[in-house]
């Protein structure tokens, strides 16, 4: 009999996150992509010391409501409530708006430690976590503050830098649909980050459009096999 | 104050950098409006680094798709034969060297191409985005930007004293003011702003600048 | 002489060690006939390297399809909520730890659970396909074998002389005429095939075994 | 206006292949994803001092008559004309069959050289050459022979083997679905070798069952994206 990986709720999926849990959260930006309804319930939680894991550090309730009425639920409402001691991710705040963001200023008053990593490194570093490598060779950041600290080597002609890979106790991620057994397919440009971090944490928890009976994924298009899927919540919209 | 370019026409006049066929990938910002400026009778394959290869226009506000975004969350429209991958296929395609031409918007270039995109003093917290792979990984990378600061320090220096996003990676400079080639010799001036003179240029140019032997004005 | 399992009776007492809910890879030969044995009542969800998660049954020959084939080359049935995918992907899957079980044909195990299934003495154009990848990154590697070679040669030995696939990999080795468990302390001798002793198994083994205080014959 | 990336015949599209050219050949076994037309355009182009990688040496035409009537076009027929100088690949020849496959008996008279790699190191050495990375550490082949002169390193508390990309002047794959833009969709398990061969080749030539107008692909279903396809021959089966 295969498993139930079906949830009546976001705040069951996430309920066992821990204190000082490691989570990576998909999606790109502050939309599409993003698993909005499950942050919401981590931030219920109230969980703290997080290690964050996750491309942007979000703009957070208060200042996208100057955006949006409602505001968005990314990144930055974790942040808002003090829930997170390191972040780990590419663009933890944008250069080109006011130095306002919650990370930004849980980070200048020393709260947050940030790890700055490139965007394709960070990709791929989450892929090796979850693919058994133990670290890859890569000319992003070479002559740059990211190559500080790091082994570099000359292979061929050219020089590269040693990255590690990422791997996480939870992950938290958006598709569009999956089928009982955790398959999933995702939404035009909402695939981004999801599909390589379901592979690399322990605990992959996805909210999803649409939940589908298995076998009406048609078995050439699914993206996410589902192996990588833990827990599944629909969160019809 | 002279007339300078405004940012329509920078963007009109990179987007003339793509021959047929080329695939090019627009950074955040300025590069972003080259999407609806491919010069008539060219197909160009745009690619953004959040997963999506041939897409079309920037959407008009009635039809934005928060899935369907380019890399600077800008709803764009879809067109046949686009498709869609993860980051890490995407980051592969990008450093990989399959994309012809990246548009990255800069803080500065140096004069030996140089590219300082992504950090700010005193902004710990800003972060590179996807610049550096584009940087390091498309086969041309062109910088669209402001000649100078709002407080009029030049952009196009020595050496760069913003963080570096990578070296040696800059073929072209698109600005309000000129079109400058990044090349083993030095920094070549190639056109100028209707109205500006060579001179008048260098003065807001810390490095040096040599004038081309066929220097235009801005051709569109 | 007296009579061997034959290998489906080794298959079937392999696929009784799959766990409800298990993701498991059979190798090639006789771990393929695994697919058609799974107890009664578990989901079993079977990985193949080339690129498939969630086959069923081996097929029928009138329902052969070549482009849908086990990594053995063996055409298989259909299921719902199967999957297909590249081989890089595959491999991370193997690699990276997401698979229970493979089940691996061996020309030697040793007492460390060392692994040899890969090359032969005198045929050095022969290669590791998978093998390697799936011993080192399967969770539980358990090997079916005969128990020794056409000649009568040890399989279950001291030290391989065959070259190894990977090192301390093995947890259990279901041959036609035992089930023996590598534990930190050596080989535990946990089942034996109908009307043979332990003494005389343990005469055509070259490792030492230690009989289970509950050994019984093999259970089905 | 799209380049016309669609030709007459495979013929035709390996016209350019040159003696010593390293090439890719996609699939997995002698059966599906394989691209049994462009091999047999290769055998009958005749050039030489080939290295091919790919995943089997294959079993060729003579020795496959004794199995099916027609025989097989797999990379066998290369190793039979003596057109292969080097073979890089997982499995040369099957073990279990006796000695007698081309690449075998090639190899015993020293007229081929043979890599071998593990299936899984073999497509993340392409991966890696399609991606543009200098390198990654696996676990995989630490202790065996695999690891003979190649550097090792500890990470973490895990042993690692370093190993190195690879890349191919042509690559020749098999999809079942083109869009004449050169997008690729696939069938079942044929999928196996061949996107990650088509993103690491300089030439990247493939044959399909149908081609079909750009647009008629669910774009949520490509798999190979166009720009890593230079040729394509429809085959109609």
């Amino acid at each position: 009999m295969a498993v139930n990986k079906v949830m009546a709720s976001c705040d069951e999926a996430v309920a066992d996150i821990f204190d000082g849990a490691t989570v990576m959260v998909g999606g790109f930006g502050s939309f599409g992509g993003l698993p909005v309804n499950l942050i919401a319930a981590l931030s219920r939680l109230g969980v703290k010391n997080l290690t964050l894991i996750a491309n942007m550090g979000g703009v957070g309730l208060e200042l996208s409501k100057r955006i949006k009425p409602g505001g968005y639920q990314d990144l930055g409402i974790l942040f808002e409530k003090g829930q997170v001691r390191k972040f780990i991710g590419s663009v933890p705040a944008l250069g080109g708006m006011p130095p306002t963001s919650p990370l930004e200023r849980q980070h200048k008053e020393g709260k947050v430690e940030i790890e700055i990593v490139p965007q394709g490194t960070l990709a791929e570093r989450i892929r090796c976590g979850g693919g058994g490598l133990g670290g890859f060779y890569t000319p992003v950041g070479v002559g740059t503050v990211v190559e500080e600290g790091k082994e570099k080597k000359v292979i061929g002609d050219r020089e590269y830098i040693l990255e590690l890979p990422l791997t996480a106790d939870f992950a938290l991620i958006k598709a569009h649909r999956a089928d009982h057994l955790g398959n999933l397919v995702y939404h035009g440009t909402a695939r981004c980050f999801n599909p390589v971090m379901a592979a690399a944490a322990g605990v992959t928890i996805v909210e999803v459009d649409e939940l589908v009976p298995a076998g009406l994924l048609d078995p050439e298009t699914v993206v996410t096999p589902h192996i990588f899927v833990n827990r599944i919540v629909e969160v019809s919209r | 104050m002279k007339a300078r370019l405004d940012e329509s026409t920078i963007a009109l006049r990179a987007a003339r950098e793509f021959p047929d066929g080329a695939v090019v990938n627009l950074g955040y910002g300025m590069p972003g409006l080259c999407a609806n400026l491919v010069p008539g009778g060219r197909a160009v394959y745009f690619q953004s680094e959040n997963g999506m290869l041939g897409y079309g226009n920037l959407a008009a506000d009635e039809a934005k798709d928060y899935e369907m975004i380019n890399a600077s969350d800008q709803p764009v429209v879809a067109l046949p034969g686009m498709c869609f991958f993860d980051s890490a296929a995407s980051f592969d395609m990008i450093r990989g060297g399959h994309i012809d031409i990246v548009v990255l918007g800069a803080y500065q270039v140096s004069e030996k191409g140089d590219l300082a995109n992504w950090g700010r003093p005193g902004r710990p917290a800003t972060g590179m985005g996807g610049g550096m792979d584009l940087a390091v990984g498309a086969k041309r990378v062109i910088v669209t930007m402001l000649h100078t600061t709002k407080k009029g320090e030049p952009r196009v220096v020595k050496r760069c004293t913003y963080p570096i996003t990578a070296r040696h990676c800059v073929s072209l400079i698109v600005t309000d003011l000129a079109v400058i080639e990044v090349t083993g010799e030095g920094l070549v001036l190639r056109e100028i702003a209707p109205g500006w003179t060579p001179a008048e240029v260098q003065d807001l140019t810390e490095a040096r600048l040599m004038p081309a032997d066929d220097l235009t004005e801005v051709t569109l």
